[in-house]
């Protein structure tokens, strides 16, 4: 019994399917943060998997840049998340939009 | 087929996924989000990339899930527990989501992946660094503009000038 | 108050182990072995002589030595002995059990006065064991409005990943190591970032404002210093081109580092200072302003658990510096080989001679190796507890300050210096020495 | 640089002290030792006699009942109350001495400064602990014994240190 | 810092971010008291100290008590300064009475003043270790003290409320071999503390820490009214034992120092140097004592005192100890208010504290030199 | 032990004037006299010691006065005594100074009073003083504690709250004379 | 195969769990044997020095120093990316040097930026 | 047959018996070692009361160093504390608190009343603000008499205090 690339493979779409849901559906600020995290991550296990399966290291490479990124943009996410939070006092995306009017 | 092991990760890993959306508490949301990123690295160790596998518990769970947390924490007591959403949304979101994984998952397996197999050995970590440097310095370089602009967007915005200075000497 | 029972005598304290002592052994003999015998059938038993042991050849060993020895080593070596055993997690409770008396008699010394001195006749060597079985019959309060599962979760987990640090660690050539991984430096920065969360959802979970304030204090604290601690090492890892612990051991054979890297020791020090919460930046436990911080709701047992942790924490970081910066096992050779005679014609008991193949479990080199080990750590883990009586708690915006300034920019000096004593030919492949 | 000395310095301080003696006084093992038998006043010059004031001794055969002992310590903290004692004495018509809550005197020693009759004197007696609080209520016939006291360590001083011996 | 003191506080536009903490009374930063603490993250928004924890009403029972008798009960409030407390009341009583105290009891008085001066500066060093988390400068001067203590039991015949003084001099003259064991003990004693350097008053830790917390300028130390060591660390030398002098201190050369920087750290060391010059005073006291004399002008019993009033201070360790007697011609006093250094320092509380940070609170407030159970009596 | 009992008398104004007095503290009350005459009544001249009265109408302007001219910078105590007799509550600062080294010997005492009430209601009834807070800072928590131990309210004073006594505390205020203490 | 590493991290896993079993049980028996009156509810209000707590445990709290910790999760990054290059380094030119150098340049003067930002307390 | 007898319901019964039996046969001894174990660690909350605390303090200084018995002082919390040393006079203000940090503290939990004012209300038998003894709100264990106490007799009180515990029944 060995792992296949097509198991992995399954697993991210399943991943990014509910990273989708998540931002969809979610209005919760802090929510959405973790559906796109969700979603990084999804895409983060494919090229894993394929840089694996096909020897190579670039996959892995550009896993640790997303990686990165993903850090400098939940900086920069919560950040924001924090200055609407002590304008509206609230973390509700709908009501940011309802307030600012 | 996949092994034990694989099954383990998947279930961690998915169902902490969902429950990082669903709970309730967002505190147990975020603990939930460090297992959905936790089954994470456990698939990259599959995977034989532990650079990889470390970088991501390092850098997601050691710092951007604590950052989440201290975030939420900072958040009044009444709204960790607020969910706001309405129902045909949910419903529509939770059939975008079935149409997606149907989709892809048709694609994908048809597409003869199922057909890729390895037995080479697993790259060394060491390449990864060699990668950067050589050929992907340009990459390095970028990133580096990437999170010099982000820290600096996050402090520039994350500060509160609604306090007047006079109510604290400094 | 609770009634009082009748005056305690002796002879029925030992009459009442005397009972139990009956009863274990009734109910081994009734039930246990039938169990053991039964359950042998079923678990698959190491090969002995070339042979496949069956149960009751099993059995034999208890009436024949010379078949016990290779048992035990099998034992020895097998993986469950070192996870809770020798590198594992007996080890570093011994060691962490053994701190805290240090601890104890050191600071009583540096402060002219005695320590615990009555508890068990000698010095008060069992001070540790009144204090833990005290604190395991003590109540448990788990304060009304507290986060129920994470409060309770918590001291196991802060235990269980100063666990998963100590496994990182090897203790002696050959092997001796719980999970020997190719990027075990990075693992245990992993592990590392386990501890702030842990400690900040307790505080969160306690629902009280002094240990909210006293875990906000240790994640900012911890955050802080990680980033030294892990750019302090960078420089061995420019010298060595390995992550794994156990090759960087084996790169200082004939020189430790902090002889070239003197800088970066000092900054990994008082890293591991600080995220050990230690005195002179115990600010999460400063109990003149916030009581005692993010423990101050924790009680009994739990109260013992983040103790045990912490110390087992103290010795793991303790190690680490030993394997970093101090040669790890290296060291020579001061054990005394085993006899020859017993290794060749056996042990003489009285008139019988008995021949025991494969006699010392454990070679010369590896106890050596231990030895080393321990002084080592005993040395640093006393260099940690020195500084509890000499220096008062510093405050947190000093704290941050030394960390986010002075300590950074020390360890990128070691980098550059590490850099240099690489491109000038004087260490790495092809250097000089 | 200045910060590394000072920091040099006080570890330096610390690990001196490592060798320096223990100043620790064992206690159960060892007491102290007091000047004279404890405090006594003498009301013709009105100046005390040096001593520890300690539990109270009380002598039958000087104590006439007179009572000013309960007067002074009235003003104090009430500790002293006059009982009725079977024993006879020429002096003490009433019958009546001194009986003393130690759950209440405070050690000031008025009393023994206010007694003319040199009958009220405190001795070296301090370890009064107790479960009940009946059982610190000292009757004159408990005041009458003299305490035996084995009390010989003293803080000694040398090179190394002080500490008791 | 602005003359104009700090207003009355207006916290409702803050009020999510302020976290409300009690600092006592069961608190190991605290003690006797309690401090009401409003914090903004780590600054402190205001503080309220809440005294009282041991008010005992000592001044309405003075008055139900005759000056003998209100020995006990007025040494109370600082039992580790006992021979200081007592000493404005035995003055002032004496003044009332008209009493002459033979010069032998004068000299006693100062050197046992001087010797529980260093006792309670050592007790209040104790603590400010045990304050800033240093345990060994808590071992240290509360084992020294220990020296100087055993010295006093000898002299007075107990460790720590010696009920000593009395109006018309002391309850008994000293031991024997008294000089002798004295200075052996005081310059035992000052060697020690001269240790205490290098592990605190030297440590960079230590002087970071405390190095501009607090500052109370020189007109504010004015202003507030302090005393003792918290004046004095802010520039004026003001020392009773020198401007006022009573009792023996006329004949003794007393200079106490000044510093100027007025911060927690200049406070905590003003204590400190303190003791060396009291080690002085102790030295100079037994040289020029008359070896032999009459102690104690004997009094007859419940003496009354005339129609009249006095206002008596003294320096204690805590800084001016004023004693006021109103006498109406009875055996008990009709009035006795002691105006004690740390009901003076209180106010200085609030003042220092606010804009403070977190973490220098103990360090302000123990430097502040304030004993809870003095101030509340 | 005796009651207190009833006649009382103020204190003797004028303590052995035939005596010869102290000549620099003569003087500054003789600056005191000089300025405002008959309104203050200086109460005794002694070594380093002045007590000085004044009505409490008076008692701010005066008390401006010795800061301003006589450097008296700072108040060491302030002590109420009650007077059941005169039904009156005399309040006297002792005023000391820091700035003037040669004041620093001096205490001067000065005493206002004011009406006593039977039934007191502490805050609400006629025993009012004004507040010395503004001239003298550091009487700011003695007079608190003045307030709730004899039941003198300071007006102007900025917080006149509880001090020492515990929350609860319904009774007399406990240092006037006719608040007895059980047994006595 | 795939999957070698694995084994070598479950090591790490079986100390944690084995961490958890072994010290789980003193809980359960502390709770066991522990005595339990019933008591007041008092007993179970958080700890607040001897006063019935007010207010809440859990407030909007934000300490001055949350800078650092939107700082430590860029310069973690940086850290640990350092080490792709440290381990590497044996085995590259020299000349590679060059681009780490002016990634390092790049984030100290974020850093510095950020530190100067940082330690303007109060608008934090 | 034996299907019948092992129901879940006589199993029940059955390791309810054997728990029973071995509860018996470890209480003793059990009870022996918790005890010991208490009476070697008693550590004292914070709560300073009054003036005897100075006493506490010399109690735990280098000269007399409670720390031998097992007693530390300088605890922070009081949710790991076993022992309320009353230090002195209880004034009406302090006394509710004293109650509260009484209540919260875990069981099983001591008293020893240290010096006369929290034994009788000593020299403050007739104040205004001052409970005379505190028996009516804290259950004592021992009393150590003085004013303040001598530090031997404290150490006194605590022997005696781990003689009682000794006699306790250990749940
Ligand atoms: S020593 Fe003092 S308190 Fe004790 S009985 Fe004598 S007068 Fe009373
Ligand atoms: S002890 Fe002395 S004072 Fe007391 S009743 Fe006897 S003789 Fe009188
Ligand atoms: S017994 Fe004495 S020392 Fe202790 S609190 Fe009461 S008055 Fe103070």
């Amino acid at each position: 019994m060995t792992n296949e690339l097509v198991d992995f493979v399954i697993i991210s779409i399943a991943l990014l399917a509910i990273g989708i849901y998540g931002v969809s559906v979610k209005r919760n600020a802090i929510r959405m943060l973790f559906a796109i995290e969700i979603i990084i991550n999804a895409a983060n296990l494919n090229l894993v998997a394929f840089a694996r399966y096909i020897p190579n290291s670039k996959g892995q490479t550009f896993a640790l840049f997303s990686i990165a990124i993903a850090a400098a943009e939940v900086a920069v996410g919560l950040a924001l998340i924090i200055v609407a939070y002590r304008m509206y006092k609230n973390v509700d995306i709908a009501e940011f939009r309802s307030l600012k009017g | 087929m996949a092994d034990a092991v694989f099954l383990a990760i998947s279930v961690l890993t998915i169902g902490s996924a969902i429950a990082a959306l669903e709970l309730r508490s967002l505190i147990y949301g975020s603990i939930s989000l460090m297992g959905t990123l936790g089954g994470v690295a456990g698939y990259f160790l599959l995977l034989d990339s532990p650079f990889v596998a470390m970088f991501q518990i390092a850098v997601y769970i050691g710092s951007i899930a604590v950052l989440i947390l201290f975030t939420v924490m900072l958040v009044r007591r009444q709204l960790i527990f607020i969910k706001v959403e309405d129902k045909r949304r949910r419903y529509a979101g939770i059939g975008l989501m079935l149409i997606m994984m149907m989709s892809l998952g048709a694609i994908i397996l048809s597409s003869g992946i199922k057909t890729i197999q390895t037995d080479a050995p697993p790259v060394d970590f060491r390449t990864i660094g060699e990668d950067f440097l050589t050929y992907y310095w340009p990459a390095l370089i970028l990133m580096a503009l990437i999170l010099a602009s982000s820290v600096i967007g996050a402090l520039t915005l994350a500060r509160r000038e609604d306090i007047e200075n006079d109510q604290r000497t400094s | 108050m609770s009634a009082i029972a009748p005056k305690f005598r002796l002879s029925y304290f030992i009459k009442s182990i005397l009972d139990n002592v009956f009863w274990i052994v009734i109910l081994f003999t009734l039930v246990g072995i039938p169990v053991l015998m039964v359950s042998m059938f079923y678990f698959p038993l190491p090969v002995m002589n070339e042979k496949l042991t069956s149960p009751y050849l099993m059995l034999t060993t208890l009436a024949d030595p010379s078949r016990q020895i290779p048992l035990l080593k099998s034992v020895i070596h097998s993986d469950f002995f070192r996870i809770t055993a020798f590198p594992g997690f007996g080890f570093a409770a011994l060691l962490a059990a053994a701190t805290i008396f240090i601890e104890r008699k050191m600071l009583a010394k540096l402060q002219l006065r005695v320590g615990p001195f009555y508890c068990g006749k000698v010095e008060g060597i069992l001070q540790l064991m009144a204090d833990g079985l005290k604190l395991i019959s003590k109540e448990i309060i788990i304060p009304a409005k507290a986060d129920k599962p994470i409060f309770w979760a918590a001291p196991v987990l802060f235990v269980a990943t100063a666990a998963a640090f100590v496994s990182l660690i090897p203790v002696a050539g050959g092997g001796w190591v719980v999970a020997d991984i190719d990027v075990g430096l990075l693992a245990v920065f992993a592990v590392i970032g386990f501890f702030p969360i842990i400690t900040v959802l307790s505080a969160w979970s306690a629902n009280s404002k002094y240990p909210f304030i006293g875990g906000i204090r240790a994640l900012h604290q911890m955050i802080s210093f990680e980033i030294p601690l892990i750019l302090s090492v960078l420089g061995i890892v420019i010298l060595t081109g390995s992550l794994n612990l156990t090759e960087i051991v084996q790169s200082q054979i004939h020189y430790w580092w902090i002889v070239f890297l003197p800088i970066g020791a000092i900054v990994f020090f008082i890293a591991i200072l600080a995220e050990l919460e230690r005195i002179p930046f115990d600010l999460p436990e400063a109990e003149s302003e916030i009581v005692a911080g993010w423990l101050t709701e924790f009680s009994g047992m739990m109260y013992g658990l983040v103790q045990l942790g912490s110390y087992v924490k103290l010795y793991a970081f303790a190690a680490l510096f030993v394997v970093l910066f101090l040669g790890g096992w290296n060291g020579p050779m001061v054990w005394p080989p085993f006899p020859e005679e017993i290794i060749k014609d056996g042990i003489t008991m009285g008139p019988i001679t008995v021949h025991l193949a494969g006699l010392p479990l454990l070679d010369q080199q590896m106890i050596n190796d231990v030895l080393w080990f321990v002084i080592k750590t005993m040395g640093v883990i006393f260099v940690i507890l020195l500084p509890r009586g000499v220096f008062p708690r510093i405050r947190i915006d000093l704290l941050l300050h030394i960390g986010w300034y002075k300590l950074i920019g020390l360890s990128f000096v070691n980098i550059f210096i590490a850099l240099g004593l690489l491109y000038a030919g004087v260490l790495g492949p092809g250097g000089i020495l | 640089m200045g910060t590394a000395t000072g920091i040099i310095k006080a570890l330096n301080s610390g690990v001196k002290h490592l060798a320096v003696k223990r100043f620790t006084l064992r206690y159960p093992e060892q007491k102290l030792k007091f000047v004279g038998d404890g405090y006594q006043f003498d009301p013709t010059t009105g100046v005390g006699i040096a001593g520890y004031k300690g539990r109270h001794m009380l002598f039958h055969d000087k104590c006439t009942g007179c009572q000013l002992c309960a007067i002074a310590c009235e003003g104090v903290a009430e500790a002293i109350g006059m009982v009725k004692v079977q024993e006879e004495w020429k002096h003490n018509k009433k019958a009546i001495m001194p009986q003393i809550d130690y759950g209440k005197c405070v050690f000031c020693g008025l009393c023994v400064d206010a007694c003319p009759f040199y009958a009220l004197y405190m001795t070296n007696d301090y370890e009064l602990s107790s479960f009940t609080k009946e059982a610190l209520i000292y009757t004159p016939a408990q005041l009458q014994v003299k305490p035996y006291v084995q009390q010989d360590a003293e803080i000694i001083f040398d090179a190394r240190g002080a500490t008791h011996g | 810092m602005a003359t104009q003191l700090p207003p009355g506080l207006q916290l409702e536009k803050l009020d999510e971010r302020i976290m409300t903490l009690n600092v006592g009374p069961q608190h190991p930063g605290s003690g006797h008291m309690r401090l009401i603490i409003k914090v903004d993250g780590d600054y402190i928004v205001s503080c309220d100290p809440d005294p009282g924890y041991v008010h005992r009403g000592e001044e309405k029972m003075a008055e139900y008590r005759n000056y003998i008798q209100n020995i006990p009960h007025l040494e109370r409030p600082v039992i580790h300064d006992s021979c200081n407390i007592l000493y404005p009341y035995c003055l002032g009583v004496e003044e009332l009475l008209g009493l002459e105290v033979p010069e032998r009891a004068q000299y006693l008085r100062v050197i046992a003043s001087e010797l529980n001066r260093c006792v309670y500066i050592q007790y209040w060093l104790a603590i400010y270790g045990i304050f800033l988390g240093h345990s060994t400068m808590f071992m240290w001067p509360a084992g020294d003290r220990e020296l100087l203590i055993d010295l006093l039991e000898k002299i007075t015949g107990a460790r720590v409320t010696h009920a000593y003084f009395v109006p018309g001099g002391i309850r008994n003259d000293v031991p024997a071999n008294f000089e002798d064991m004295c200075l052996k003990r005081v310059n035992y004693f000052e060697k020690r503390i001269k240790e205490y350097a290098a592990i605190f008053y030297d440590n960079p830790i230590l002087i970071s820490r405390t190095r501009g917390a607090g500052v109370l300028s020189r007109e504010d130390a004015i202003r507030l009214g302090t005393t003792g060591s918290t004046l004095r660390a802010s520039g004026v030398d003001f020392d009773l034992r020198k401007k006022e002098p009573y009792d023996a201190y006329g004949e003794l050369d007393v200079h106490s120092d000044v510093l100027k920087d007025g911060d927690s750290y200049a406070r905590s060391k003003i204590p400190w140097l303190d003791m060396f010059e009291s080690c002085n005073i102790i030295r100079q006291a037994l040289q020029k004592m008359p070896k032999s004399g009459s102690v104690r002008v004997k009094l007859k019993p419940n003496p009354k005192g005339g129609n009249d009033e006095v206002y008596k201070r003294v320096e204690s360790g805590r800084g001016s100890l004023g004693c006021y007697i109103v006498s109406r011609s009875k055996p008990e006093p009709y009035r006795v208010k002691l105006s004690v250094g740390s009901f003076r320092n209180l106010i200085c509380m609030p003042y220092l504290l606010k804009g403070e940070k977190l973490g220098n609170m103990p360090a302000v407030y123990w430097s502040l030199n304030y004993w809870p159970v003095e101030a509340d009596r | 032990m005796s009651q207190p009992e009833s006649p009382e008398t103020k204190p003797v104004a004028t303590a052995q004037p035939q005596k010869e007095l102290p000549q620099f503290e003569k003087s500054i009350a003789d600056k005191l006299e000089s300025k405002f005459s008959s309104r203050v009544a200086i109460e005794f001249v002694k070594p380093t010691r002045i007590r000085v009265k004044v009505k409490k109408e008076d008692v701010l302007e005066v008390a401006r006065f010795i800061r301003d001219e006589l450097h008296f910078d700072h108040a060491e105590s302030v002590t109420g005594v009650d007077y059941p007799d005169q039904k009156e509550i005399e309040v006297v600062y002792h005023l000391g100074s820091y700035t003037d080294p040669e004041l620093s010997k001096q205490v001067l005492a000065l005493a206002t009073s004011a009406p006593r009430e039977e039934n007191p209601n502490p805050g609400n009834d006629s025993t009012r003083l004004p507040s010395l807070r503004d001239i003298f800072y550091s009487v700011e928590f003695h007079e608190r504690e003045c307030f709730e131990m004899l039941g003198v309210y300071f007006e102007n004073h900025p917080d006149n709250r509880r001090l020492l006594l515990p929350e609860d505390w319904a009774d007399l205020p406990p240092m006037r004379k006719d608040f007895k203490i059980k047994g006595r | 195969m795939v999957g070698e590493y694995a084994a070598n991290f479950s090591h790490v896993l079986l100390m944690f769990g084995f961490a958890i079993v072994a010290v789980g049980p003193a809980l359960l028996i502390s709770r066991m044997i522990s005595p339990r009156k019933r008591s007041n509810p008092v007993k179970f209000l958080p700890m607040e020095c001897g006063q019935v707590p007010q207010g809440e445990g859990r407030t909007h709290f934000m300490m001055q120093y949350y800078s650092y910790v939107l700082m430590f999760v860029v310069f973690d990054v940086m850290a640990i990316f350092l080490y792709a290059w440290g381990s590497t380094l044996l085995n590259l030119p020299k000349t590679a040097t060059l681009p780490i150098i002016a990634f390092l340049g790049i984030m100290f003067a974020a850093m510095a930026f950020a530190l100067y930002q940082s330690k303007r307390r109060n608008i934090w | 047959m034996l299907k019948e007898l092992l129901t879940p319901q006589t199993a029940n019964v059955f390791i309810g018996k054997l728990g029973d039996i071995l509860v018996k046969a470890i209480d003793k001894p059990l009870g022996y070692a918790i005890n010991w174990g208490r009476l070697w660690s008693l550590w004292p909350v914070h709560i300073e009361t009054a003036c005897c605390s100075v006493e506490f303090g010399a109690a735990s200084s280098p000269r007399y160093d409670v720390e031998r018995f097992g007693i530390i002082e300088a605890f922070g919390s009081l949710r790991q504390c076993d022992l309320v040393v009353v230090q002195g006079t209880i004034t009406r203000k302090m006394a509710p608190r004293l109650r509260l940090v009484y209540d919260q503290m875990p069981e099983p939990k001591y008293v020893i009343a240290m010096g006369a004012c929290a034994i009788t209300g000593g020299l403050y038998f007739d104040s205004y603000n001052v409970l005379p003894g505190i028996d009516g709100i804290l259950p004592v264990d021992v009393y150590v008499p003085g004013c303040p106490p001598r530090p031997e007799t404290l150490i006194q009180g605590c022997m005696l205090l781990q003689e009682k515990i000794k006699r306790m029944k250990a749940r």
